[in-house]
């Protein structure tokens, strides 16, 4: 070799630096979104204090969390009827939009054909379709969950489509030459090609569903199962009890963040190991 | 002379329920006590009553129930007057399928969610929450359920679907079956009434005017104003509005007799409070009497306008 | 071992073949070519004349713009095994899973070709990385797992496209008896594209010597010695020949003129 | 060479048979849909005279047709109003949504902050904080643009912050050796490598966007600007008009149609010459 | 022409570097090495012994696990032009447009460079391609516009992962040729990655050669013989006898044992 040898590993200061900006660095990644978090609300507080705005028409962020704690025991009940809906929404959503991708993509005229239709059903106004609906199903539930997987489901639909068409062009040669078959193709090539697509698309049809889960309840209403959030909050509206609306709108962005931390993280899960918008880089 | 401006809030898009209001707008009834009123169309929707909440206006054409709830939350909200002394609130049955509002209890109710009247129904009448389907101002599965009841508006939903389908729906008013709240009130804010009571004095005194020349009178400019605002309204339907205020004695009928239009007592008011308090709508010990003021009513103000 | 030339039977032909990209790119002029059972070819050019094109022709993954590609006793006859020129590998897969592809299309589970994996993998040098995904692997290595994944079936076809170019000497002539070891067992047909005028001239028995621009085959040179083939032949001074042969005819293809495009 | 030379291009009955194949889904590509589509119409018709469905509740397409020429005045007007707004809508949600993107892609902490709000505002529902909106917001048409906002530019935030972090690992290498700075690495690696992406949610958010505005119409009217198909809607409904409200839902769905056709198309034409998704292949 | 081997300044300093992936495969152990200004150095080794590690280490794309890496003077002087193992070109730009690259963050026009671009391409023999997306490039093809947007700024420094790997004999002997008459007028110092033990002796002043698992520098070569070198250098007896010293140390790697998981 052409330099001399240290004994052991070498550290100096700019090591030093360089370990220590990290540690921050892992620190802040948690403590700076919770003190913006901290910020928003303290401001949102001061602009109520500073316009002397009155209670009904913005409560301070104190009033609404004593109303939550108040009021937990109706409004954790109605939360966890609106979760229900919104997890089996966003089940059919991706049952519904990843099935329909693959269709698509296995049948060029398939695709033609049946996506007008597919943004016809993104489009169209679920509160004036929704009478035709329940007129002619009979359950409830199905209703129910036909509109929230209406709104929900397009953002899978294309991404996951986009997705199986970005297949590498080699890979694909490869199974052509391999003699697969469009089945195989499809589960071995394209589906793992459309993952991070369909993953994006999850995290849009995420929030999505948690909107399809409270327009449905106010379409269609929940029937026997008990009252939702949305039925929680045009409640309150009506009753003038604003912090308490508030307090139903707080847990529904909540549960919307949620959402979308847990699919961010399935999606992380999902694509740390090979997908370059999830690997860590060196 | 100046004229002082003010907005009054509606609760829906234009239409003859209003016309007390478009009335003395357009004869200038308003303008001969000083002021410049414009209204403020609502919609589905468009939510005047915070926006008057905000004092971004002046007056919202609010309800009994409503300033109710304001004064249990502590709102500073208070009506001056009623127009109507009959919530024009209905429930409409397919021809013949009941002869009472009790025998409804057994029907799908089509209704809205979290309304009010439907609360009351259900203390009152042993409604259930089972049976209700929200209604999402579309008709359509009333009329394909016979064993159904909807909720409607006295001069909209009956009409329309008469119009429509040639069958004109039983109409059961829920004023009628007990359900003693006024409606279409006039609703501002306390400090409006503490520190301009001559403008709430006028706009009170205008409208109850207005509302006599526009059921007893001659309402066509004021139906201009009304056609002009919303070019889906039609002159039929106002015609049949104003029918149907006159027959069911929406505006004139009751107190009124006595004590003129925008008439709102004491005793009714209890006896609603009690009702909703029964209901579980509200609960004991709300300060209801806060939720309205009298000052500006009862005087018997253009009761010469009736007719004999 | 595999028959002289002359008695094996023919598996494809190929007939006039003419291939041009947009209209404008001639990749391929008038290629005419009879592959029969057993054969060596190399595809031997320089840069850009249309070697990997000829391969892709040969897999059918695209039709010629002309000419005809005719499979004696249809494609499907027989396994195919391929190396693309780059490595192609699933980055979603790790390396095993990689190499177990052509297995797996075929219904067979991990398990039952599980020594066969292995196998290969060790052929190429790999084994102990059967757990790494191909972003953690070197170029080099991508490219011997797909030389692995070509090789794992013992396909009786063999398609390589610059195989060895990513790896060094020691490495490649290694795998260069590896190849003529496994075609000896199995009696397979390679087709084999390379720009090393030298390894072509150890492992085939035809070598097609192309020119750029149109692409096109200038030149087929037999290299009648027989497998199995080691070091003496590297040493044989007819090995000397055919390659001073070989180069002599792709140097005469690059002193020909610059690239042009198609008329 | 080793074969003999034709003295021309050779064709067969199989060359021949590719080539008529070929000519066949080339018209088919067209004809299929189109054809789908009538059945489609066709199918409804029939729905509605085997059951007896009265024209109140669903109407004969024919009669729809009718009603849509009939009023073709009103509704082409009040098409006009909600293509106005949905134009302006997609136009914000593409600024908006790809302007957040860069900062999330600039500064890690920028996404983990800010992501959640951006949640927040997909799920809460509109219909409760458009009041809001419109109390402190002077201006209608910016209320309204602010609502149809909210509805559609979560897809494009989302895909294009994937789009953004997926740009290849070895073109970041390339960037940073060349010392590219923060802007130009957006400008000539992560944008270019986001756009597939971004044109995916585009072709989601060019729909939400005419969500957006039916649903900003519903919950803040239109103001000085006119009435909308929303408007349209609702009061038909209202009125039993159901021709006449059919029509103004075909109208949407049609709008939405050419939307999602114009956004695919935008799509082809910029990524055809290099991505895979639309790539021709030989 | 550049200095002699010892009057040079160092521009680079790698002490000890240590480079572990993951914690589990030692990619590079203990590597040391300054490099002075116009030094011509090939890192020479098997595939998978840590070449483009090393090269990514000195280009700073990675931090060293242990160890330092320290630029006399700083690392921002002078420019720096750089081919990776793979062609790394960006799809959505014409072969123009990717060799203009390095340029453009300069902020110079097109126009302005218009020149330069096409003498680069020229260089690799692809100015008619200049309108060409990568995609419709062969696989050689692809790695000669990476090198022409290396070599387009004329850079003062130049890192090369196996440039040539892809490339025909003859062009690649050309480029060779080219390189070597570039670094010439510039006095360019080339830190330069491949498997060919006869490149490196004819290139470089100094060879690294390497062993994998865990990746090491096992000699290190100098090669006295002054620039310009032609085809006599190739012809030369000290020229074979250097590359078979290079060829036995790279021998003596892979012989070392099969590769190894770090401990
Ligand atoms: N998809 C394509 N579109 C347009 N032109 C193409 C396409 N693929 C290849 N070509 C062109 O065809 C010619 C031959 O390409 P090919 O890949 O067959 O070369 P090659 O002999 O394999 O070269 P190399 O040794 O560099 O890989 C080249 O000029 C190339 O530009
Ligand atoms: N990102 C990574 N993650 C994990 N391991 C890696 C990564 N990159 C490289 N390695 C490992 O480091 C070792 C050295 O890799 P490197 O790419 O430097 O090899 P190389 O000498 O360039 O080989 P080749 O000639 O095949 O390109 C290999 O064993 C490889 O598996
Ligand atoms: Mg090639
Ligand atoms: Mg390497």
């Amino acid at each position: 070799m052409c330099e001399g040898r240290g004994t052991g590993p070498l550290f100096d200061a700019d090591e030093e630096r360089r370990a220590r900006r990290k540690r921050i660095e892992e620190v802040a990644k948690y403590i700076v979104p919770l003190a913006i978090l901290a910020l928003a609300i303290w401001y949102w507080d001061r602009l109520v204090v500073w316009n002397d705005i009155e209670p009904y028409i913005l409560p301070r962020p104190g009033l609404v969390l004593s109303t939550l704690i108040k009021d937990w025991g109706t409004l954790s009940q109605s939360l966890l009827i609106t979760l229900q809906i919104t997890g089996m929404a966003l089940a059919v959503a991706v049952i519904g939009g990843v099935g329909l991708a693959v269709l698509f993509s296995l049948s060029r005229f398939a695709e033609m054909s049946f996506s007008p239709f597919a943004v016809i059903l993104q489009v169209t106004p679920i509160v004036s379709i929704a009478p035709l609906i329940f007129i002619y199903i009979e359950s409830r539930m199905i209703g129910l969950l036909l509109c929230a997987w209406i709104v929900a489901f397009f953002p899978i639909l294309a991404n996951t489509t986009l997705g199986l068409k970005s297949a590498d062009h080699n890979l694909q040669d490869l199974m052509t030459i391999y003699k697969a078959n469009r089945w195989q193709r499809l589960r071995y090539l394209q589906l793992p090609s459309a993952l991070p697509y369909f993953l994006g698309g999850l995290k849009i049809a995420g929030g999505l569903a948690l909107i399809g889960a409270v327009v449905a309840e106010y379409v269609a209403g929940t029937g026997g199962i008990g009252t939702g959030l949305a039925f929680r909050i045009l409640e309150a509206g009506y009753r003038l009890q604003i912090p308490r609306m508030f307090a139903a709108l707080i847990l529904i962005a909540v549960t919307g963040v949620v959402i979308y931390a847990t699919t961010s993280l399935i999606s992380h899960l999902a694509l740390r190991k090979w997908h370059e918008s999830a690997l860590k880089r060196e | 002379q100046d004229l002082t401006p003010v907005t009054f809030g509606t609760n829906w898009v234009a239409q003859a329920e209003h016309g007390g209001f478009y009335q003395s707008v357009a004869d200038g009834t308003y303008a001969a006590c000083g002021l410049d009123v414009s209204i403020l169309p609502g919609g589905p929707q468009v939510n005047n009553q915070a926006m008057m909440l905000a004092g971004r206006i002046d007056f919202y054409m609010g309800g009994h129930l409503d300033a109710y709830f304001a004064v249990q939350e502590g709102l500073p909200i208070v009506n001056v007057m009623a127009s109507f002394q009959k919530d024009p609130q209905v429930l409409m049955t397919h021809p013949g399928k009941v002869s009472s509002f009790d025998q409804m209890t057994d029907l799908t109710m089509i209704v809205q969610d979290a309304v009010a009247y439907y609360e009351w129904m259900k203390a009152a009448y042993g409604f259930n929450d089972a049976q209700r389907q929200p209604y999402t101002f579309n008709s359509a599965p009333f009329l394909v359920n016979k064993d159904s009841a909807q909720q409607g508006y006295l001069s909209s939903e009956p009409y329309a679907i008469e119009k429509e389908t040639g069958w004109a729906p039983d109409v059961w008013l829920i004023a009628d079956a007990g359900y003693s709240g006024y409606s279409t009130t006039i609703q501002t804010k306390l400090d409006v009434v503490e520190q301009q009571p001559e403008v709430v004095k006028c706009f009170v005194e205008g409208s109850i005017l207005g509302w006599y020349n526009y059921i007893y009178g001659d309402n066509s400019a004021a139906n201009d104003l009304i056609l002009a605002d919303n070019p889906d309204m039609t002159q039929d339907k106002i015609d049949f509005a104003i029918k149907a205020m006159l027959e069911h004695g929406i505006v004139d009928s009751g107190d009124t007799l006595e004590l003129g239009i925008g008439a709102m007592t004491e005793e009714r008011s209890k006896q609603f409070y009690d009702t909703m308090v029964e209901a579980g709508v509200l609960p004991e010990g709300v300060d209801y009497a806060k939720a309205y003021d009298l000052t500006f009513i009862n005087k018997g103000l253009g009761m010469d306008l009736r007719p004999e | 071992m595999t028959a002289p030339l002359s008695e094996r039977a023919p598996i494809l032909h190929m007939r006039e073949v003419d291939k041009t990209f947009g209209g404008q790119v001639a990749a391929l002029r008038r290629m005419s070519l009879t592959v029969r059972e057993g054969d060596f070819i190399s595809l031997l050019g320089p840069s850009g004349c249309g070697k990997s094109t000829a391969l892709r022709l040969i897999a059918g993954l695209m039709p010629p713009t002309l000419g005809k590609i005719e499979w004696v006793g249809g494609q499907g006859a027989g396994d195919l095994g391929v190396v693309f020129q780059e490595p192609t590998l699933m980055p979603w897969a790790t390396v095993a899973q990689n190499v177990w592809l052509p297995f797996r299309l075929r219904g067979q589970s991990f398990k039952s070709v599980k020594d066969k994996v292995f196998e290969a993998l060790a052929l190429v040098g790999l084994e102990k990385f059967h757990d790494s995904y191909p972003r953690e692997l070197s170029g080099g290595m991508k490219m011997r797992v797909s030389i692995a994944r070509a090789l794992v079936t013992r396909p009786r076809l063999i398609l390589m496209d610059e195989p060895f170019a990513a790896l060094d000497e020691i490495t490649r002539q290694k795998l260069n008896d590896d190849l003529l070891a496994l075609r000896a067992k199995t009696g397979a047909t390679v087709i084999f594209v390379t720009h090393s005028v030298f390894e072509s001239v150890f492992l085939s028995d035809r070598i097609l010597v192309m020119a750029a621009r149109p692409g096109r085959v200038i030149k087929e040179i037999t290299v009648d010695e027989p497998y199995p083939r080691g070091l003496e032949w590297r040493i044989a001074p007819q090995y000397g020949e055919i390659a001073r042969e070989a180069s002599d005819a792709l140097h005469g293809t690059l002193h020909a003129g610059q690239p042009e495009m198609a008329e």
